[in-house]
């Protein structure tokens, strides 16, 4: 079936609205395919966010509706004809106000959609932006539909764009597959082969099968040395995307372990509550982000109260981010300082214990972030800045693991100038090796075991900041990195931070590589941790040790 | 702490009186805790409750004896008891047959264990066929945690890992046992683990009289485990072990090595927290991946600091205040008890650095002081 | 002019001992007082009860005016009193110079003072500047002595604490040190060079450093004290100006 | 002229490019007391910590006793052949009673099972007595060593040192803390000592070095390695001992 | 007035309480809802809360102590498969009667157990027949690794190759022991915070188009994966996921943007249009607002399938207590087995024969606002726990 060459694209859509039957309805709309203009594309957004109606009248008559402009008391809008644009009349002859939940929504499911999307692809072919012709171009090139074809060869005549005409020659290529000319499909193999996309690996298998099956074995072979070019460009993203992972992984498990490196590391504090400490900074983003947005409402111990918001949007909103990390890191070493000042102080001199009223400490925090939070994670949106991509070579590098990278070279550049550089960095760590000592030459022990606990957790409230960019954000967040903290700062060697990047960053790449070659979560961590026991065997104390001569340490 | 100055305690009489306590416990909870419980005085729930808590006062002693006696803090003594667990529960899950569900759906005629057929197997796997065997089960509970014991004690001690170190390793190895068995593949039932038991040695787990055994059971282990231990800490192995603890470095220089010590004491105590796993998964009617968690260890440990760390009699109540008042606050306060519990552990550390134990002596002190201050 | 330092009746227990029974002891500034006794008679004790490691259980203990007894330990030092411990409780893992630094810093003491100070302790003990960058753990037992009094120095104490000394150190240092003590008690000048000069100067303040040294080894003692106490069994039993310290004092009260 | 029961050969130690021990060549005879003296960090303890396998030296260096090469042996090893030592910071166990510091210390089989089955019978009893009184702590037989004071652990290690009763004895700066009349005790413990054992001795105190080196010989290291080596006056009068040790005073 | 003791078993702490902390509200609600119009048989209901805090053994105590101790009628609980297979025994023995009212894997079938949950066939296989119509021709399998999961992947694998999709378009991988498959997908721990590696490996699986991926990633995972996924730049459009663990419950703790356009299958959805939930709804909020209960959180709640399924639930308990007219365990079973109906917020729900539930079943599409839009639905669809080997080949 095809549409009387007198409708225009609008009253193509009219008439697809009217259509009962699914199938019959995207036969309709295909019409639409290399035809249209914005408007096509405006009705098909309002299609899909159901703000497409239909209007019966007295006499039975339907008309397609779109309901634009301000809603008045009685929620009534404007009516424009789907078919021609204009307002719609009532038998009056004036213009009918009609509110939603008069009239028939317009339904639609999947593959309609895909349908539409085809439209509009067409009409994107043109858009101005090179992401969206790409996207254009690559739907119509997994459609294998040759009627595309004159369309895309005009299109990669005009194309400046260099990867927009890659994708355009790949969706060549794979139209011509379908070709019935062995010659045809010959030549599309060799540009499959050029271009070795990985998106061509099913059609090129399929077109091998169909060669095979076809007993053409110059087909055959020429598939099969496309095929081969694609798994070398595969081997080569999957190197280097392991590589960006583990290194993305690392930096993850750095900034979450840096803080303990802290308590742990340099103070001897076997501190369980780290986790919780992750988590608190966590939420403070997450309390960061609602004020930014509509407020926060609360209602801990049976009490209820609101943190007021700002009801910022765009950019304003999304600069919530840059207020938390800072928020996050303050009010984190603030619940350490309280911590140190009521606990923690009691126990330097017997580190076992510490681990015990610690994991106390943490059961406690655990329960007071269900009470005043809920026992749901929570939701953390990141912002745009931080959840799009870079894609070089289908090596895909997400903007939140970059910032993380960059991140964690950053606070761990920070913490070495502060240890080594600055008076109080040399005061902590005199009085971490021996507080009594330190005392008898007059360092104010107390303050600087305060800042130096409030320090080693105000690190892992802005690690909390970042993981809530990354993952869940609830109660018992903190016990998902407790283990991987330890395990990360004990590799290292207690007490070194230098020893605790490398083996952050270690762990990291040996995790993603070994998932990488096993193909399995599960496998690739339990290696990784039998790799730490071996490498304990080697190392017993860590990747760096700190020797001393005393008899016991 | 007794003062230097002050005369010593004759030990002799310390002893005895000692002995007659603990018989007295042990009189009661092998003997009369039972009758009690046969007379109808004591109920089933109870019986099978003590049963599990005597079990985690073994798995406390284990870890008491690693760490308040040898100074060796492990985070996965959890691994041997439910290794121990395991071994018992691969017996048990032999001894379903005909009673298992995919067995009343009639879809297992060998008998295997349910989540055997689940993954399509229709004959056992070789590797289980002698754990039909009750007495080859019962070695197993001895020599697989032994051996895996051995092989990483081994490896841990040659090497001179210690302290934290041995502590991360320790929780390393039972997290990656943990993530192993949660793999169906393993063939050891996956993350449901073993469960759904019928019947021990013929008798049916329906018959109260079953738990009253096992508890029996679990009572005389823990007996034996105490006097053993206890006359252990006595011998000159125990210095020795005691002085690894406070300078380990040291005792190499007096001729002893350090990681023979370690190592029989670490095979030890994995075999007596293997022991108290077999006895526990039967009462508990449940093993699986998720007690070798290293929480798991971790919460035995704070059995052992709560009750009192370097004693025996510490572990023993610390394991057993805490499971009951678990057992009691997960009811009267579902809500806030981890608040409880949590509050508890921090005050305990900070007040009593000694323990449950060391209250009697503290009060001892206080009026020894005050009396002393009188005249 | 009152003491510097004075401990009147001082009592001190350890996990319920009582070590100390009613001390009594005074120095006076620019003063080098030693402080003798027997293997574990309590000379340990009283110098932690001075700066604060110990808690006094009983007594007082008056420092240029002040209750010191009152303050902690650290707050003590800063009044004033730095410490040589047994035992030299080097900080292991910080090298040579960031433990020399740790005195500097707190005392709040830069620029061209602290490097005088600095020179000064070099000169004294030449073997740590050739060691600045290696970890204080590593030092041999007389190079961490060496560090530990340098260190003390640099605090720039009025009165300064030194608990066995020579102990572990050559022969040739020890004559060093105890040359040393004798000219910062006399407000004496080295005749070398200026720099040192200037940081004596600094160190020394005017000969207000007085000295309290617990030492075994009675010749040293003889050498570079003013006045001796000897302790027995927690309480001082015998006190005067050196020259009193007679072979049959020695043999009464420091010999089994 | 009778095999040296300690044979030094060659031996280096470097710590992160530190020499602590260069080229050093050392033998000592059976039953001779040796004393050994040198500039702080000179490497006196280095040099047993590496005879007592605290340390292992570089590759190339040979340290025999009688016929057994001490560089592939392990600490309790050494220990066991008959190599005791006490360290320059004493070290006990702290939280045992002087008694049982003794105790642990005590001649006899050291292994796991053994340690399970040993009881004291009346010999053992007696030595420790007899012990108890040499080191004058038998009031605080049951005291923790740890509540000790410095000169008193001193005391207690030299007595943990006697009962295990070893061939060669290596003590560092025993004399360190202890009151002219002790040392002069310590003195003449050792000279009672040499003959049956072999001692070497580290102390900077020369009245004492003099006490006990009247028939002897003394070792001078420096910087590693032995500066000279003679009876006490030649290393006394030595004027490069006197430059780097001695100093210009009486000693 | 007289009370009956009702048992309520879920963890309040420790991992699994994210979830199950809300079933636990849902069922203090439709007590007091009961108790206001009379109890069930003139008698009050009086809830025994206990904790099950996440622990195995420690739920099997609990089932023993509600049973044995407080004598309970009843008891509503569990929610992950193993809690319920180790309390399952304690039932049987005590001849209890529980109600589990989460999806789960099937393979059982206990008279003392009664099954409200989704069977696989009421979730996993409409989902999968709706992303076949829609022409999807690609699967990818994700879960967590644990029993669910696995099973329901297992029967995936044999639905998908019977509806004739080959074994090269089903992502994840295989494990094969012995010729058998014994598992089939890609699964990751729980607590698993890093999919970057997985991510990547979808991009590549969809990067030809029409793939989906069928999730049974548990709870906290969620939000990492989803995370990840928009990272890489796959969207619904590209490359959908249909997951079967996320609820609106779990979906309040997810970045909702980022996730439109995602679907979900369940017999329940809270954008239901229908009085009975619009009632129940209010209902529940109503109750939440003026609640005393300690730990109750009060704002942004939501409403879902196991909460629904825990509602019914007791509405079904309750019509078959009054229809044995007693409390009696094998009465009130005999009851529950013979059809009974409750018309529930998601529809009617009618009892089966094995102890399972006909309910509808819903396949929604993610909304930015946390709901779904329901996009089809099945009606009345029969409860079957035995499906492993069903649609073999
Ligand atoms: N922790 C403790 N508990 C009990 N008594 C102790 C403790 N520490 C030290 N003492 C005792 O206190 C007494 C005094 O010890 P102190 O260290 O002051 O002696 P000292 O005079 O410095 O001896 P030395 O010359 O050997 O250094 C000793 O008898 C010692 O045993
Ligand atoms: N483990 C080590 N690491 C680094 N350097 C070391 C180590 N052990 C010893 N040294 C260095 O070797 C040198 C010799 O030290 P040693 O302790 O042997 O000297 P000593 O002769 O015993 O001195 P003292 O008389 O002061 O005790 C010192 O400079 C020391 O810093
Ligand atoms: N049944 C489940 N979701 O575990
Ligand atoms: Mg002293
Ligand atoms: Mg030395």
């Amino acid at each position: 079936m095809s549409a009387a060459a007198a409708d225009t694209p609008r009253q193509i859509v009219a008439k697809a609205i009217l259509t009962e039957n699914s199938a019959a309805r995207r036969e309709v709309i295909g019409t639409l395919v290399g035809q249209g203009d914005e408007s096509v594309a405006a009705l098909f957004t309002a299609w899909r966010e159901d703000a497409l109606f239909i209007h019966s009248s007295a006499d039975g008559a339907k008309t397609p509706v779109q309901l634009t402009g301000e809603k008045d008391s009685a929620g009534r809008q404007n009516a424009l004809r789907v078919d021609d644009g204009q307002l719609l009349n009532g038998p009056d002859g004036k213009p009918l106000r009609l509110s939603a939940s008069e009239l028939t929504v317009v339904q639609h499911d999947r593959m309609l959609r895909l349908s539409m999307k085809a439209v509009i692809d067409l009409l994107d072919l043109a858009a101005s932006s090179p992401a969206k012709r790409i996207q254009a171009v690559q739907t119509l090139g997994f459609a294998q539909d040759a009627e595309k074809l004159p369309a895309l060869i005009n299109r990669l005549s005009l194309e400046q764009d260099a990867k927009v005409k890659i994708a355009l020659r790949e969706a060549i290529a794979l139209i011509q597959l379908k070709s019935a000319d062995d010659a045809v499909k010959l030549a599309a193999l060799k540009e499959l082969k050029d271009l070795h996309t990985l998106a061509s690996t099913d059609f090129i298998k399929a077109a091998q099968k169909e060669a095979e099956a076809a007993k053409k074995p110059e087909l055959a072979e020429a598939a099969r040395i496309a095929l081969g070019a694609v798994e070398n460009h595969r081997t080569a993203v999957n190197f280097f995307g392991t590589l960006f992972r583990g290194l993305s992984a690392g930096s993850i498990l750095l900034v979450v372990a840096l803080g303990l490196a802290i308590t742990f590391g340099l103070m001897r504090v076997i501190n369980m509550a780290h986790g919780e400490m992750i988590a608190i900074g966590a939420y403070t983003t997450y309390i960061v982000q609602n004020v930014f947005g509509s407020g926060l409402a609360l209602s801990p111990f049976g009490l209820s109260f609101t943190i007021p918001g700002m009801n910022t949007t765009g950019l304003a909103y999304e600069s919530y981010f840059l207020f938390a990390l800072p928020l996050s890191f303050l009010t984190a070493a603030a619940v350490g300082i309280a911590l140190e000042r009521t606990v923690i102080q009691f126990l330097y001199r017997r580190p076992l214990e510490s681990l015990l009223a610690t994991w106390g400490v943490s059961l406690v925090l655990q329960q007071l972030l269900k009470l005043i939070f809920g026992s749901n994670n929570v939701q953390v949106s990141s912002p745009s800045y931080l959840s799009g991509n870079w894609t070089v070579f289908d090596v895909v590098f997400g903007w939140n693991r970059v910032f993380v990278i960059g991140f964690a070279v950053v606070i761990v550049f920070g913490i070495w100038m502060i240890l080594t550089k600055t008076p109080l960095g040399l005061l902590m760590r005199a009085v971490m090796q021996n507080r009594g000592m330190a005392s008898c030459m007059g360092v104010r022990t107390e303050r600087v075991n305060m800042m130096t606990f409030g320090l080693g957790s105000g690190l892992a409230g802005l690690a909390g900041a970042f993981v809530s960019q990354l993952g869940n954000v609830g109660p018992f967040l903190g016990q998902n990195y407790i283990v991987d903290c330890f395990m990360t700062v004990v590799v290292g060697g207690v007490g070194n931070i230098a020893g605790t990047v490398i083996s952050a960053l270690g762990i990291g790449m040996a995790d993603q590589s070994l998932q990488q070659i096993l193909g399995n979560p599960v496998l690739g961590k339990i290696c990784v941790l039998i790799a730490i026991i071996l490498f304990l065997q080697w190392r017993p104390a860590g990747l760096f040790v700190t020797r001393s001569r005393s008899l016991d340490e | 702490m007794t003062s230097p100055l002050s005369a010593p305690i004759t030990s002799s009489k310390r002893l005895k009186i000692e002995i007659g306590v603990v018989a007295v416990i042990a009189i009661f909870l092998i003997v009369i805790f039972p009758l009690l419980n046969a007379w109808g005085m004591v109920s089933n729930f109870h019986v099978s409750l003590w049963g599990k808590y005597l079990c985690y006062a073994l798995l406390a002693i284990s870890v008491d004896l690693l760490w308040g006696y040898t100074g060796l803090l492990s985070l996965g003594q959890a691994l041997f008891f439910s290794l121990g667990g395991y071994m018992m529960g691969m017996h048990l899950m032999l001894m379903i047959g005909e009673l298992g569900k995919y067995a009343e759906a009639g879809k297992n005629p060998n008998g295997l264990p349910d989540f055997m057929i689940f993954l399509g197997y229709t004959t056992l796997p070789d590797f289980w066929k002698p754990f039909f065997s009750f007495g080859f089960s019962m070695a197993m509970v001895v020599l697989i945690p032994g051996l895996v014991a051995y092989v990483f004690g081994f490896l841990a001690f040659r090497s001179r890992i210690k302290g934290v170190y041995f502590s991360i390793l320790t929780q390393a190895l039972t997290y990656c046992a943990s993530l192993m068995f949660f793999q169906n593949n393993l063939l050891m039932g996956g993350n449901n683990g073993f469960t759904d038991f019928k019947r021990i040695l013929g008798h049916t787990f329906a018959d109260p009289a079953t738990y009253r055994w096992l508890y029996i059971a679990t009572a005389i282990t823990l007996v034996l485990v105490y006097v053993g231990c206890r006359v252990l800490s006595r011998t000159k192995f125990g210095m020795v072990q005691q002085a690894i603890r406070d300078g380990e470095n040291r005792v190499l220089f007096s001729g002893y090595a350090a990681a023979h010590f370690k190592l029989f004491v670490f095979v030890l105590a994995a075999l007596i927290a293997s022991v108290a796993g077999a006895l526990f998964v039967p009462q508990a009617g449940i093993i699986n991946p998720e007690e070798m968690k290293p929480e798991k260890s971790l919460e035995a440990v704070v059995w052992v600091a709560v009750g009192g760390r370097a004693t025996l009699a510490g572990p023993i109540i610390g394991a057993i205040s805490i499971n009951a008042l678990k057992s009691w606050a997960t009811r009267a306060f579902p809500d806030s008890w981890l608040l409880i519990l949590g509050g508890l552990f921090i005050i305990v550390v900070l007040f009593l650095p000694g323990g449950i134990v060391s209250i009697p002596g503290k009060i001892s002190a206080f009026y020894k002081a005050r009396f002393s201050k009188k005249s | 002019m009152p003491a510097l330092l004075q401990l009147s009746q001082v009592e001190t227990y350890i996990g319920g001992s009582r070590i100390l029974r009613g001390v009594d002891l005074e120095i006076n500034a620019g003063e080098v007082v030693a402080l003798m006794g027997r293997n574990g008679v309590g000379k340990t004790t009283t110098l932690k009860s001075i700066t604060g490691m110990l808690s006094i259980r009983s007594g007082s203990i008056l420092f240029d005016g002040q209750r010191l007894d009152k303050m902690t330990p650290d707050a003590r030092a800063r009044a004033g009193i730095g410490s040589v411990p047994q035992g030299r409780d080097i900080f292991p893992h910080l090298t040579v110079e960031e433990n020399l630094h740790v005195g500097l810093v707190v005392h709040g003491r830069k620029g061209k003072e602290a490097r005088n100070a600095l020179d000064y302790v070099y000169t004294l003990f030449p073997v740590l500047k050739e060691m600045l960058s290696r970890k204080g753990g590593v030092l041999s037992g007389g190079q961490q002595q060496q560090l530990a009094i340098g260190r003390a120095l640099l605090t720039d104490p009025k009165l300064l604490i030194l608990d066995e000394p020579t102990e572990g150190i050559q022969p040739s240092i020890i004559d060093h040190i105890g040359d040393t003590l004798k000219k910062l008690k006399k407000e004496g000048i080295p005749d070398d060079e200026v720099a040192v000069e200037n940081a004596i100067k600094t160190i020394a303040k005017e000969g207000r450093l007085a000295i309290l040294l617990v030492e075994q080894y009675v010749d040293f003692c003889r050498d570079v004290s003013d006045r001796f106490y000897a302790m027995d069994r927690g309480v001082v039993v015998i006190s005067g100006e050196i020259a009193t310290l007679t072979d049959e004092v020695v043999k009464k009260h420091l010999q089994v | 002229m009778p095999s040296p029961i300690l044979a030094v050969e060659d031996v280096s130690k470097t710590y992160d490019g530190f020499k602590a021990i260069t080229n050093l060549n050392f033998y000592l005879d059976q039953g001779e007391l040796r004393t050994v003296i040198g500039p702080n960090g000179a490497g006196k303890s280095t040099f047993f910590d590496l005879i007592s396998g605290r340390a292992k030296p570089n590759p190339g260096g040979k340290i025999t006793f009688g016929d057994i090469d001490v560089t592939q042996r392990n600490e309790y090893e050494i220990n066991r052949i008959g190599i005791g030592r006490k360290f320059q910071t004493p070290s006990v166990y702290s939280e045992h009673t002087v008694f049982d510091n003794l105790v642990l210390s005590l001649k006899g089989p050291r292994g796991v099972f053994s340690s399970l089955f040993k009881r004291l019978n009346s010999g053992d009893r007696d030595r420790l007595d007899d012990l108890l009184k040499l080191i004058r702590l038998d009031d605080k037989r049951s005291w923790k060593a740890g509540q000790l004071a410095h000169g008193e652990k001193q005391w207690l290690e030299i007595g943990m040192l006697l009962a295990s009763e070893p061939k060669l004895l290596l003590i560092d700066e025993p004399a360190a803390g202890m009151t002219d009349a002790e040392t002069h005790r310590t003195g003449e413990l050792l000279l009672s000592l040499a003959g049956k054992h072999s001692l070497i001795v580290v102390e900077h105190d020369m009245g004492f070095v003099r006490q006990i080196a009247s028939n002897g010989k003394v070792t001078v290291l420096h910087q590693g390695s032995v500066l000279c080596e003679g009876k006490f006056d030649e290393v006394q009068n030595n004027q490069k001992v006197r430059e780097v040790y001695l100093g210009r005073g009486k000693h | 007035q007289e009370t009956v003791k009702v048992g309520v078993l879920h963890s309040l702490s420790g991992t699994m309480a994210i979830s199950e902390t809300s079933l636990r509200d849902v069922l203090l609600f439709t007590f007091d809802e009961i108790n206001a119009k009379g109890g069930v048989l003139g008698k009050k209901i009086e809830p025994v809360v206990v904790d099950g805090a996440s622990n195995w053994p420690l739920f099997a105590e609990k089932a023993k102590q509600l049973l044995e101790q407080d004598k309970v009628a009843v008891t509503f609980g569990c929610w992950t498969s193993v809690s319920r297979k180790s309390v399952l025994p304690v039932y049987e023995k005590n001849n209890g009667l529980l109600f589990y009212p989460v999806q789960y894997e099937g393979e059982e079938e206990s008279q003392n157990v009664f099954y409200t949950a989704e069977a696989v066939n009421q979730q996993a296989t409409p989902a999968v027949d709706y992303l076949l119509e829609q022409g999807y021709k690609k699967f990818y399998l994700l879960g967590s690794d644990y029993v669910y999961p696995q099973t329901t992947n297992l029967v995936l694998l044999e639905y998908l190759l019977s509806k004739g999709v080959p074994l090269a378009n089903i992502g994840g991988g295989l494990k094969e022991e012995g010729g058998k498959v014994i598992s089939a997908g890609k699964y990751t721990p729980f607590g698993h915070t890093d999919y970057q590696q997985i991510v990547a490996e979808i991009k590549q699986f969809a990067a030809g188009g029409g793939a989906a991926v069928i999730s049974t990633l548990n709870g906290d995972t969620n939000v990492p994966f989803f995370k990840e996924y928009a990272a890489a730049g796959l969207t619904a459009d590209t490359c959908p996921v249909v997951s079967f663990s996320i609820s609106e419950d779990e979906f309040r703790g997810l970045p909702a943007k980022q996730l439109v356009g995602q679907l979900g299958c369940w017999t329940y959805f809270q954008s239901i249009e229908s009085p009975a939930n619009k009632k129940f709804i209010a209902d529940f909020q109503a109750w939440l607002a003026k609640s005393t209960v300690s730990g109750i959180v009060k704002e942004g709640r939501v409403t879902c399938s196991p909460m629904v399924l825990s509602y019914d639930g007791v509405y079904l308990w309750k019509a078959a207590v009054e229809k044995a007219g007693s409390f009696d365990v094998d009465a009130v079973r005999k009851a529950l087995q013979s059809g009974l109906s409750f018309d529930g917020p998601g529809g009617k729900v009618t009892t089966q024969k094995n102890m399972h539930l006909t309910k509808n079943v819903f396949i929604g599409e993610t909304k930015a606002d946390g709901q779904f839009k329901i996009i089809k639905s099945f009606d009345n669809v029969v409860g079957e726990p035995w499906l492993k080997g069903k649609y073999k080949k």
